[in-house]
């Protein structure tokens, strides 16, 4: 398109039908899906959800230094995927890794720790927010330089592929991802070398300020290129837990049975800014509104409701959730100031930074 | 005159020259409707358009070959690659290509692009937006780098590099952007390639540039009061680069010292070190000395961060120590 | 697949039916094309075929230095595209550029001398074969790092966009090319602004020594992958310079009207190795000789003969052709070695290279 | 003993050690059935199968990363970037994912791979095939980074290289690769950041890398001609680098000089004579002087490229004229 064209586009954006998932939420009731996992995955939803409300309190106590990026309302995918992976398979994040971090079973105290640049962070606070990794959780690194860790993904699947281990390797990231050369090298190697990855693309409808299909040649910017490397087109809701859990479950077994890999994109909504910096005015209001209807959360609440779970046994994993999120904000508040000894240690092997002798 | 940030100069100095060549177009990320996510393109949309103020995809290549191109036939074009630690994904097309491609066809093309991006640390942004990359263009032939300190120097060195007929790399620094100084009136332009003395001094010359140059002052304050006169250079251009202001300085002091942001080895400093041995060796009364970060990826954590990058004292124990 | 699973590949291809252009040579005979533009046409496979075969003498009498990659049996494609561009158009090659070069109309002497490494050459000697580039015939360069000119060639594109003129810039690159990352960014790109741009694939069915479809997701590297950006499939035979000629006048007219971007896959085969250090021993015997038999200058000097056109017309050409290069050749040895003045000159745009006072 | 050239010195040296270590792989394009574009890789394939040596598509990136990916659960491994000038495609995974991931995490994960690759000039393939970019590696924090002069170096240094677990970028140089020499029997193992003093020397100390090796070694037996004795550095690794090999050289010297094949700026002799110029300097007896590539895009021509990259003359006559 021209640039009028674009800029007209981008007026047109404002007033036009939010875009959400097709499907009916209640449909997905059905699935085989038993309910002590359900119920896990609503305590997982509410240890995402809660967890970042507190990271987003400490920011605005500026706790928090340098930037962050919460998936509220998009921890649905987390979830889903988390619930279906086997301990020692590998998964890997963006910047927005806080759920992806969490839902491999990392403890919530070194991760805020972490967020708040102290020493009992899980990265010692040399990575911060945006690279969270717990290699002791499978957990492979949260990389903040769109599209390598595609790659690196490749990387980890490789191996087990190599070991005959049958572990399986998930990679999540963003719509506006899916324009970068990375992403294009990666899915077409993963294809050739038959390699056990899933490359999960989360698409909430935008790139940083920029509605992504404004500026991708084709609507669903993972699902419609999946045919480019000769994979199924793959489109869910990435807002309802159960529909990202049963995907999840079908392409990894099939990954893990040494079927290949996958690519599926699930339809979501960041609720707040893309960044800590950014109050998301760009967002048409009744976008903003129709995907706050479709919170992933009061939806798997209302199901779970369906299915018969009662409402106190619901708020009773919420409070002790909320427990949680308190002790590992004591944690983390705990915490001390990482002091030079961390400056030159873990360039190298050794533990050291050495660069001559 | 008037006061401006360091953030509003970028925009002022990208709209002076706009308005003077209408053939001028940039584009990047999230640049036109968001103003860029520094805020360092507030207005330009909305006074330029949509042809001229261009949002792209995620797509560093695309970006810089467009720029590429377009300058190929003659189009002006300023390209933005929103963190500097993003020309990795981009730097076939910006060390491979736009720099090459003049003297590979024998000088058949100009390449009139000019390469915004926010550098350095201080943000507590990690090791993979906080790096400060000067030399990463610097080594490339047929690139001109420039890094300003201040919001004049970031308007005239817009002006100077825009109308340069070669592809300059121009380094906005991401914790100089709140920063404000009197610009003058009427249109700013520079010149590529020109240091500047912003103190004069007697016994050492300290050579700093972008985020580091505050650092230096503030350092040389200090140092006045135990007696020792810094000159500080701000050396701006690190391409083409300004030797002459830089010789001579040492000539004067016969004392020579780097502050540089980036990790150690091969910084911009090294270059300017080797030339200073040589060709002002017998002007030395001591050793040539850098003040560096240490040669690790940048730390998120405030403190770390702030340990890493070169400080005021440390630039001033520095000197001390081996100015005796 | 897994390794083994490429290793057996490779050993079956050896064996396997050679891929050909589907349909008919003859059935081209009827296409609209005027019998003066075929002779051009013919004029110009001689040309480029004569050309290369006195370079590869040249190598073979070392007086050419480094490398060199010929277009020896793919001369329909540059032969077709070159016919259909306006003198103002743009064209971007690889490092496999002399037939793009000289379709656009330079001079074979200064080409010629180019490979020779002399100051009479078209880069005064300092890109070499792999850099052709004549700005005033409106070709724009040969790169040879894989895929960055496709991302150059947007840029021309949107300059024309810009301007408001027509003109078109015809993009050639190989079928390797495709798995790289900056593929995907130049077509995402060109789409989505909609620029006067044609990428052209050349499909010789080798990167380098490898079979491209060992290692690439979907048959047609090129073709196959159009959809992702929303973009018409379009495959040809490229060793057929008709249709290629009459492909080239259709998109690059819809690109001309601002109907965008295409992404055009031609079929075809190197006669030769990938570059003069390589004999192509990989190459299947049967696979040779199937192509050799569909070698675009006998196939269309058939046609011409069919259309009407004498044996001895065609024998004319040929040799005014011939004594062409025979020039071409004298003026070559005879430039000399570039001199210490062009070493460092042309680095900056005031003919310098100067980087301090 | 056996006589071995440098091209298959690559393969013997990484044969070595797939058959050491059974998890080591490798993997790049046309390394497998092709043996390499350099025929380094012959024979590898055969030995040692399609799952440990594979081809890929051009997908630099993809390369890297699948490397680095495999090296963070343990497995080594060697990739091959044909040319060094393509780390210019691949240059996020090398400069900002592979080399700061463990920094970044914390030390949780260890990166034992290896990127070898074909670096350097004198094959007239003009500015996309020919560069020498050691520094590209050098000045990125979290990279290890070799290069090579003879086939026992390259045998040696590779088992170094693959069985250090931080990445290391190996550099093997083009016009080297048909240089015989001896080796020795049995297993050959090396270590990183130890140079080489190649010849003794009194009056200058020459420090060299790779291609330059040889004509350092030449220059200085035309000194010696001219009564000038000066010792040859081999320096051969460039991180971690022998400071103290070439420190108290310069100490016995009091001269120093650098033969760099990299265009000048920000060059590794850049780092090496700005550590020379502050921790030899009350040694020096003259100025610190680099010998490199002018810093112009390398030309394809033979006649250009010849007068483009260090000569033995280039160095001789600079030494002569500046050690009086
Ligand atoms: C190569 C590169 N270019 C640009 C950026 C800056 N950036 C950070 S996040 C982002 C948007 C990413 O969008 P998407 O992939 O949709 O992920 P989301 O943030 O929506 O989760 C951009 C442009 C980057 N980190 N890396
Ligand atoms: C980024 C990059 N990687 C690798 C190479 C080495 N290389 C040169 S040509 C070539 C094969 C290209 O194959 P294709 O695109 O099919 O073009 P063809 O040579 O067949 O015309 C390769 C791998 C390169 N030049 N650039
Ligand atoms: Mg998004
Ligand atoms: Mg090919």
């Amino acid at each position: 398109m021209t640039a009028e064209q674009f800029d007209s586009r981008l007026l047109d954006y404002a007033q036009r039908e939010p875009r959400m998932p097709s499907g009916e939420d209640r449909s997905n009731d059905d699935l085989d899906i038993a309910l002590d996992e359900r119920k896990e995955m609503y305590e997982q939803l509410q240890v995402l959800r809660q967890f970042e409300k507190r990271a987003y309190d400490l920011f605005l106590q500026n706790l928090v230094k340098g930037t962050s990026h919460l998936s509220l309302g998009m921890e649905a995918i987390a979830t889903g995927f988390g619930q279906a992976m086997r301990p020692d398979d590998y998964s890997f994040a963006t910047y927005r890794g806080h759920a992806h971090t969490l839902a491999r079973g990392a403890d919530l105290g070194p991760v805020l720790a972490e967020l708040l640049g102290r020493e009992n962070g899980i990265l010692k606070g040399k990575g911060g927010s945006m690279h969270l990794t717990s290699v002791e959780h499978g957990m492979m690194g949260s990389y903040a330089i769109i599209g390598a860790h595609l790659t690196i993904a490749n990387g980890t699947a490789w191996a087990a592929q190599m070991r005959g281990t049958d572990q399986v390797t998930v990679c999540f990231f963003g719509d506006g991802t899916t324009n970068i050369g990375a992403f294009h090298e990666a899915l077409n190697f993963a294809v050739i070398w038959d390699l056990p990855v899933i490359f999960v693309c989360e698409n909430n409808l935008y790139m940083e300020y920029t509605p992504i299909d404004l500026i991708t040649a084709v609507d669903n910017p993972a699902a419609d290129r999946a045919p480019a490397y000769g994979l199924e087109r793959i489109l869910i809701d990435g807002n309802d837990a159960d529909e990202v859990y049963e995907t999840a479950r079908r392409v990894i077994s099939r990954a893990r049975a040494g079927g290949g890999p996958s690519l599926v994109e699930a339809l979501t909504y960041r609720e707040q800014g893309h960044s800590r910096a950014d109050p998301g005015k760009y967002r048409p209001p009744q976008e903003v509104a129709a995907w706050k209807e479709h919170d992933p959360i009061p939806l798997y609440h209302q199901r779970l409701l369906r299915l018969g779970v009662s409402e106190s046994e619901l708020s009773q994993i919420t409070q002790d959730v909320a427990r949680r999120v308190d002790d590992a904000t004591e944690f983390a508040k705990s915490g001390a100031n990482p002091g030079e000894e961390h400056l030159l240690s873990d360039v190298w092997a050794d533990g050291g930074s050495a660069w001559r002798n | 005159m008037a006061e401006l940030s360091y953030r509003d100069a970028v925009a002022y100095g990208i709209a002076q020259e706009m308005r003077r060549d209408p053939r001028l177009v940039m584009l990047g990320e999230d640049i036109a409707a968001a103003g860029g996510v520094f805020k360092t393109t507030v207005g330009l949309l909305e006074e330029f358009g949509p042809d001229r103020v261009r949002d792209t995809p995620i797509s560093e290549q695309a970006i810089l070959g467009a720029a590429m191109g377009a300058a190929m036939t003659g189009v002006p074009v300023i390209a933005e690659i929103m963190f500097s630690d993003f020309l990795a994904v981009c730097f076939d097309i910006l060390a491979n290509e736009m720099a090459k491609t003049r003297y590979m066809t024998g000088g058949q093309v100009n390449i009139p692009v000019v390469v915004r991006t926010a550098n350095g640390g201080g943000s507590r942004f990690g090791a993979q937006h906080s790096q400060s990359v000067e030399n990463w263009a610097m080594m490339i032939p047929g690139l001109k780098v420039v890094a300003p300190s201040s919001p004049a120097d970031v308007i005239g060195l817009m002006a100077a590099s825009v109308r340069d007929p070669d592809p300059v790399v121009f380094f906005e620094h991401k914790s100089l952007m709140a920063g404000k100084a009197e610009i003058p009136n009427g249109e700013i332009v520079d010149e590529l390639g020109k240091a500047k003395i912003l103190r004069a001094g007697t016994d050492c010359t300290i050579a700093a540039l972008a985020y580091m140059v505050p650092r230096a002052l503030q350092a040389a304050e200090q140092l006045a009061d135990q007696g020792i006169s810094a000159e500080v250079i701000d050396v701006r251009s690190l391409v083409p680069l300004d030797t002459r202001a830089i010789l001579s300085s040492v000539t004067k002091t016969s004392r020579f010292y780097t502050v540089e942001e980036n990790p150690r080895l091969c910084g911009w400093g090294a270059e300017i070190a080797s030339i200073v041995a040589d060709e002002a060796f017998w002007d030395l009364d001591g050793p040539v000395v850098r003040v560096t970060t240490p040669h690790v990826p940048l730390p998120a954590a405030e403190s770390l961060e702030d340990m890493a990058i070169p400080s005021v004292d440390r630039i001033v124990e520095t000197v001390t120590k081996t100015i005796g």
